[in-house]
């Protein structure tokens, strides 16, 4: 039985993971970058909500889409003003200047709401299912988490599919060049990836609180982390290997935490990543790259 | 005499696609061979599987009588053979003559410790791997660019530095995809004489893939013409050239 | 050779700028040393940004609040406070910069750092720059291991061996399950006395889950690790913003134990929008709470809040304390706001194995000349939100 | 000046890099004689050498191999540990400190080049992120491996547990070493200025003369084109598993100084996670990709730049994040580029020269 808890909390787990890894890999698939701030994105979208919540005292809904429009604003506004100049640089230095982006939104929140651990009133508000004469519990927050990764991911893939804006998306992805040759606007793509990004942090901030109630400066960090390493996990670029991935990762790593040790979990869980990047270099459902001779 | 290259029944698979089907060469010590064939026919497929780049699904391939059949990259240079490649792969960010130094490394051989350390075997050696890659380098009239960075030379001089480099790996074989590709008539003259050259100076035995012509009539000896991945046609050049079988092939449709 | 020229102009501006922050800061040094022998100057160190900037910042406002105090009822000796607060970031050689900042700046005795192994390496420091150190919260045992290094918190082992003890005594539980933080000094040095001293006080730890800094935010499986051990107790040797986090989970998996903790856990009451019915029958021991009734407490807690728009923390007070000691110790010492802080050092380490203080996080503290404190840990209970005294 | 003309370009350009670390080390030794260098200066030269240690021993990777490395801090970690067990357990016994340190470096060199190695084979055939995570993982393996480890010492040699210093079972006399997160204390303080700087011209020398030797240009030219290396007959393995083994061991060593610097070392996330790799990683891109001096000078600049940013108080991070933003921009995007070199004091220089010729 309690084999079956830890894996469900792991899904759990893993459903947060996969929800902000389909961000990351969105972005990393289109603008072939490492966006290290989509982390802190998340944190802001935590702070919007909990400012419109409990300091203003709106209802949950409004607290998201106010999230929403806030994390899509910033994050377009970031874009543009950090990444956009960078776009014929180095890859590297992109990367670099994502880390400059994180450090930033960290110390602003830092400043603005103070370092304190604040309680986050949960957004979600469905009764936790109980199976198994209570045994097993699968709270609101995991039922609510699975289904809107599921949704999102379904419905990122259809965007992306049927789409004249997903279409472009996807050339420019494949082939940047090309695609401005075809006279898709490639800034104007990139910039749409990027508010679609962020507003998928906005949500991902909401359940990411919801499930895991404590916001700090530093709450997206280490998730961002792992949802990036999720995201490599499933094949980054690939939509539904961020889902696979995101899950994945939230249950190894709490069956490590049960089975084998809580203290090395950690260790086993980026172990298994690298084995698993042994046997499959771009991941789980990662494109083999193979370059043309 | 035997053949330098002995091809037999080569064959690869794609997954269901067949790219190259029994194709087959023999190509004599001294030779200067060409290989054409209209755009996808699998020319370049044949480079990719004679330097080990793809593995053969089935055939044999001999040099010097001895099967070098899915050996690696570096262990058929190592045998002998050395190429060009059709999108030109120089080390960009490495000077003229470091770009034929690295191509001669495994002619002036010293230690990674005897480099760190500065022995006087470093300056020895250096000294004549320095000397070697200018001369290959004046064969091609590129010393006077030495310094330049590779990707800073002019787009016909990246082709002769691809070939200098690899003439620098003293190979018994030279694969060349496409040399002239991108070249003014002018260049393209000057490049006969030079890969004439180079077969007469360094007793080279020469393969080429080429869509020129002018350049494949004037200096290949013997052709094969490759359609849909299958020899259409094998022999000396000016036979090869007047068969409507290849006419077709390159005009019909 | 133009290349020479302009790297030589490089250079050379470089070394200015260096030599300028030098010197720069041997002049403010000089004009306020003119000043000088009419301020203590006293230094403080911890975290302030990073992810332990709960604690730093808590430490900077409660030993702000002291200095001003003090300095409003007249300074000591005569003499007003001076003080200067440098972050770590929570880093050792991060903290040792801090403490170099300091040394620049004429410091005379120094209150922190705040985290345990920046203040390792610091104590390092001012045992061979001989100035005086006190610590808020520097809990574990090497902070104090020199003559010169005092510490108003309790240590790590020390905290452990109460915790089993009291647990122990008063037949709280048998089985026990622990869940703490195995990348944290303070945690992982607790637990281990913990687990040494169980046995002695018929405690059989039944569970030992830990969890680290990299991912503290799902404690599902070691809760249900706790619950399938059958756990009674489960004692949290760390912070509260984890342990509201414990809770929370615990609450929505129906595990419903005696959780106890140490001092590390005040606070929890205090995280804005926490929900003090989960912290219900939540044992901790600890120095100091909150909403004690005593005027000091009522005092501190008010300016507190008035200043700083929150309620104080276990560090807050600590710090609060650690000035106090550090005034009662000058006054002692009878020492003059003209010694040097090496002269200060020898005066001020007899002085504190001398003084008698009522602070926030006890009555009647007294130090011993290894630097621990003594003074009684206080067992409470939340009942309805709030703390009761347990004895 | 006209030796130096004559130079070829590449050993001017190395004589540049070896004279500037020296003149700064004269300077600097000359300044703090003088007594007007400030205690915060004095205390951060040694982190400053290990910094400059760390972004050239980066670059050799991300520069000159042409790899991403996210882990760099766990070879450091490796050097570290490793170093300062010794150093620790052997403090009574070995009393010469020059005698002692010289093998503490060493032992931290071969530890994390072994580590090198192990990491290198499997995974120096994945390419571009799929490399840099794990590397990034193989960094957190460590840290997280350190945390859980208790090692003692006692008349019988060493005794190693994963669960608490209990279970180590110390007899008589034993002394515990790595306390589990704790870590280890009072490992002897031996970095010194001019060790780190001798270190530095150690592995300048190091890195310098690899890059310009036939394994340097190998190492380059399967940076530059894997493809068209392997059909010179390079071998791709050897070459990619030696540089970044040597760059490990560098790392290992710098590891050494940051433990020998301090007295208490724990494997946090700040010190040895990924963050102090990707700090290391910004002083590499800020300096110049491949460009050995701009990584000394870049490591330089931003380990002072948070400590002359202290007068900010709360806003010292918050400038610090929004100096990075902005040099990075100055650095790489197109537009700036064009500015500076409209603008750049060498073109100023140019045009002078030129008009003089003319005139």
């Amino acid at each position: 039985m309690s084999f079956i808890s830890y894996l469900i909390n792991g899904i759990s787990l893993g459903s947060i993971y996969a929800l902000i890894a389909l961000g990351y890999t969105m972005v990393y698939g289109i603008a072939k970058m490492l966006n290290f701030a989509h982390g802190d994105i998340i944190m802001i979208g935590g702070y919007t909500i909990f400012v419109v919540m409990n300091t203003l005292g709106m209802p949950p809904i409004l607290g998201v889409l106010v999230a929403v429009v806030v994390c899509t604003i910033l994050g377009v506004t970031i874009e543009k003003i950090a990444y956009k100049p960078l776009r014929q640089a180095s890859p590297l230095a992109v990367l670099i200047t994502a880390i400059g982006v994180s450090y930033l939104l960290q110390n602003v929140a830092l400043l603005i709401f103070g370092a304190n651990t604040k309680l986050f009133t949960s957004v979600v508000s469905i009764p936790a299912i109980s199976l198994a004469d209570g045994q097993i519990n699968l709270s609101g927050e995991t039922t609510v988490t699975i289904v809107v990764s599921v949704v999102i991911m379904v419905g990122l893939m259809l965007f992306i599919r049927k789409s004249k804006t997903g279409q472009a998306m996807l050339a420019v992805s494949e082939d940047k060049g090309a695609a401005e040759l075809m006279g898709i606007n490639v800034n104007a793509t990139i910039a749409v990836t990027f508010a679609i990004g962020s507003a998928l942090a906005a949500i991902a901030g909401a359940l990411l609180c919801s499930a895991y109630p404590t916001l700090t400066p530093y709450t997206g960090a280490m998730p961002g982390i792992k949802a990036f390493v999720a995201a490599v996990f499933g094949g980054i670029g690939s939509i539904p290997g961020a889902f696979i991935g995101g899950i994945l990762l939230g249950v190894i790593e709490n069956l490590s935490k049960a089975y084998i040790s809580s203290q090395m979990a950690d260790a086993i869980v980026f172990a298994v990543l690298i084995v698993v990047l042994l046997v499959k270099p771009t991941g789980i459902l990662g494109k083999k790259i193979s370059e043309k001779v | 005499m035997m053949a330098l290259l002995e091809v037999t029944n080569l064959g690869i698979s794609f997954g269901g696609l067949r790219a190259v089907d029994s194709f087959q060469i023999q190509i004599k010590k001294g030779q200067l061979y060409g290989l054409i064939g209209p755009n996808g026919a699998g020319k370049t497929t044949i480079f990719n599987m004679l330097t080990g780049v793809y593995k053969p699904t089935d055939g044999k391939i001999v040099l010097e009588g001895k099967d070098i059949t899915g050996h690696k990259t570096i262990e058929i240079n190592h045998e002998g053979i050395a190429r060009t490649f059709q999108n030109i792969r120089l080390f960009k960010e490495l000077t003229v003559l470091d770009n034929v130094k690295v191509g001669l490394s495994e002619q002036f051989k010293y230690s990674a410790l005897t480099g760190i350390l500065r022995l006087p075997k470093y300056y020895k050696v250096e000294k004549a791997m320095t000397e070697r890659a200018i001369e290959l380098l004046k064969v091609f009239d590129l010393d006077g660019e030495k310094d330049y960075l590779a990707s800073n030379l002019p787009y016909g001089k990246q082709r002769k530095l691809e070939i200098a480099r690899a003439l620098a790996t003293n190979p018994k074989l030279l694969l060349l995809d496409e040399p002239a590709a991108g070249m003014n008539p002018n260049e393209t003259k000057e490049l006969m004489d030079t890969i004439r050259f180079v077969r007469d100076e360094f007793d080279m035995t020469i393969l080429l893939i080429e869509h020129d012509m002018k350049l494949v009539s004037g200096i290949c000896e013997e052709l094969t013409v490759l359609n849909f991945g299958q020899v259409l046609a094998q022999g000396e050049t000016s036979k090869v050239l007047n068969d409507p079988q290849v006419i077709t092939a390159y005009l019909g449709e | 050779m133009k290349k020479a020229m302009s790297l030589i102009l490089a250079l050379s501006m470089a070394v200015a700028s260096l030599t300028g922050c030098g010197s720069a800061a041997s002049g403010t040094a000089e004009t306020e040393s003119a000043a000088a022998g009419t301020t203590f100057k006293i230094g403080g160190i911890g975290p302030v940004t990073g992810g332990a900037a709960v604690y730093g910042l808590a430490v900077k406002n409660g030993a702000q609040i002291a200095i001003d105090e003090i300095n409003a009822a007249g300074g000591v000796n005569g003499a007003q406070l001076e003080f200067n607060f440098q972050d770590d970031e929570h880093d050792a050689e991060k903290s040792v910069n801090a403490y170099n900042t300091l040394k620049d700046w004429n410091m005379q005795a120094l209150m922190g750092t705040v985290t345990s192994t920046p203040c390792i390496a610091v104590a390092e420091e001012t045992n061979k720059d001989q100035v005086f150190q006190l610590t808020p919260s520097g809990s574990s045992v090497p902070c104090v291991q020199y003559d010169n290094a005092f510490r108003i918190c309790f240590s790590d082992p020390n905290q452990g061996l109460k915790s089993a003890q009291y647990i122990g005594e008063n037949g709280l539980a048998t089985k026990v399950a622990i869940i703490f933080d195995s990348s944290d000094v303070y945690s992982s040095g607790i637990k281990d006395k913990f687990v040494e001293e169980a046995p002695n006080q018929g405690i059989e730890v039944v569970a030992q889950e830990a969890f680290t800094a990299d991912s503290k935010t799902d404690f599902t499986v070691q809760l249900q690790k706790a619950k399938d051990a059958g756990a009674e107790l489960v004692f949290l040797p760390i912070y509260y913003s984890e342990a509201a986090l414990i809770l929370a989970q615990a609450n929505t998996t129906g595990f419903t134990p005696q959780f106890f903790g140490c001092d590390g856990l005040d606070g929890i009451l205090t995280v804005e929008n926490f929900d003090t019915a989960l912290a219900e029958n939540v044992m901790l021991l600890t120095p100091f709470a909150a909403d004690a009734q005593d005027d000091l407490t009522k005092k501190f807690v008010e300016t507190y809040n008035k200043n700083f728009g929150e309620t104080p923390n276990q560090f807050a007070a600590d710090a609060y304390d650690a000035i106090y000691a550090i005034k009662a110790a000058l006054e002692e010492a009878k020492a003059t706001p003209d010694m040097s802080a090496q002269d200060l050092c020898p005066v001020l380490e007899t002085a504190m194995t001398k003084i008698n203080m009522d602070g926030l996080t006890g009555e009647g503290m007294t130090w011993t000349a290894d630097g621990e404190v003594n003074k009684a840990p206080k067992a409470v209970k939340i009942v309805k939100g709030a703390y009761t005294a347990m004895d | 000046m006209d030796k130096l003309k004559k130079m070829n370009k590449t050993t001017k350009s190395n004589f540049i890099t070896y004279a500037m670390v020296i003149v700064a080390y004269i300077i600097m030794q000359v300044l703090v004689s003088a007594g007007v260098v400030s205690s915060l200066m004095t205390g951060l030269l040694v982190p400053l050498c290990i910094y400059v240690m760390m972004a050239v021993s980066l670059n050799l990777t991300v520069g000159i191999l042409g790899e991403l490395s996210l882990g760099h801090a766990g070879f450091m970690c490796v050097g570290a540990f490793s170093s300062a067990v010794f150093s620790v357990a052997t403090v009574d016994t070995i009393t010469s400190v020059p005698l002692r340190f010289f093998i503490a470096i060493v032992i931290g060199a071969v530890a994390a080049a072994v580590f090198g190695v192990i990491l290198g084979i499997p995974v120096l055939r994945l390419r571009g992120d799929y490399l840099a995570i794990v590397t990034l993982a193989f960094g957190e393996i460590v840290k997280n491996f350190i945390n859980v480890v208790y090692l003692g010492m006692d008349g019988k040699g060493f005794h190693f547990s994963m669960k608490d210093t209990g279970s180590l079972n110390l007899g008589e006399g034993g002394k515990v070493i790595i306390n589990g997160a704790q870590g280890i204390t009072g490992t002897p303080k031996n970095a010194t200025f001019t060790i780190g700087i001798v270190i530095i011209l150690i592995t300048l020398f190091i890195v310098l003369n690899l890059i310009h030797s036939r394994a340097g240009r190998a190492i380059m030219a399967i940076r530059d084109n894997r493809i068209a290396a392997e059909s010179v007959g390079i071998n791709i393995t050897k070459y990619k598993l030696m540089a970044f083994t040597i760059s490990a061991s560098i790392a290992g060593v710098g590891g050494v100084l940051y433990a020998h610097n301090l007295s208490t070392l724990t494997a946090l996330p700040k010190n040895f996670g990924y963050n102090m790799s990707i700090m290391i990683l910004v002083f590499v891109v800020l300096g110049g990709i491949g460009n050995i001096r701009g990584s000394i000078i870049s490591a330089v600049i931003l380990t002072l730049l948070p400590e002359l940013l202290r007068g900010l108080n709360d806003y010292r991070m918050l400038i610090y994040a929004i100096v990075l933003i902005v040099m990075m921009l100055f650095n790489w995007s197109p537009r700036a580029r064009e500015f500076r070199e409209k603008y750049s004091i060498k073109r100023f220089l140019n045009r002078k020269s030129i008009e003089k010729e003319e005139a």
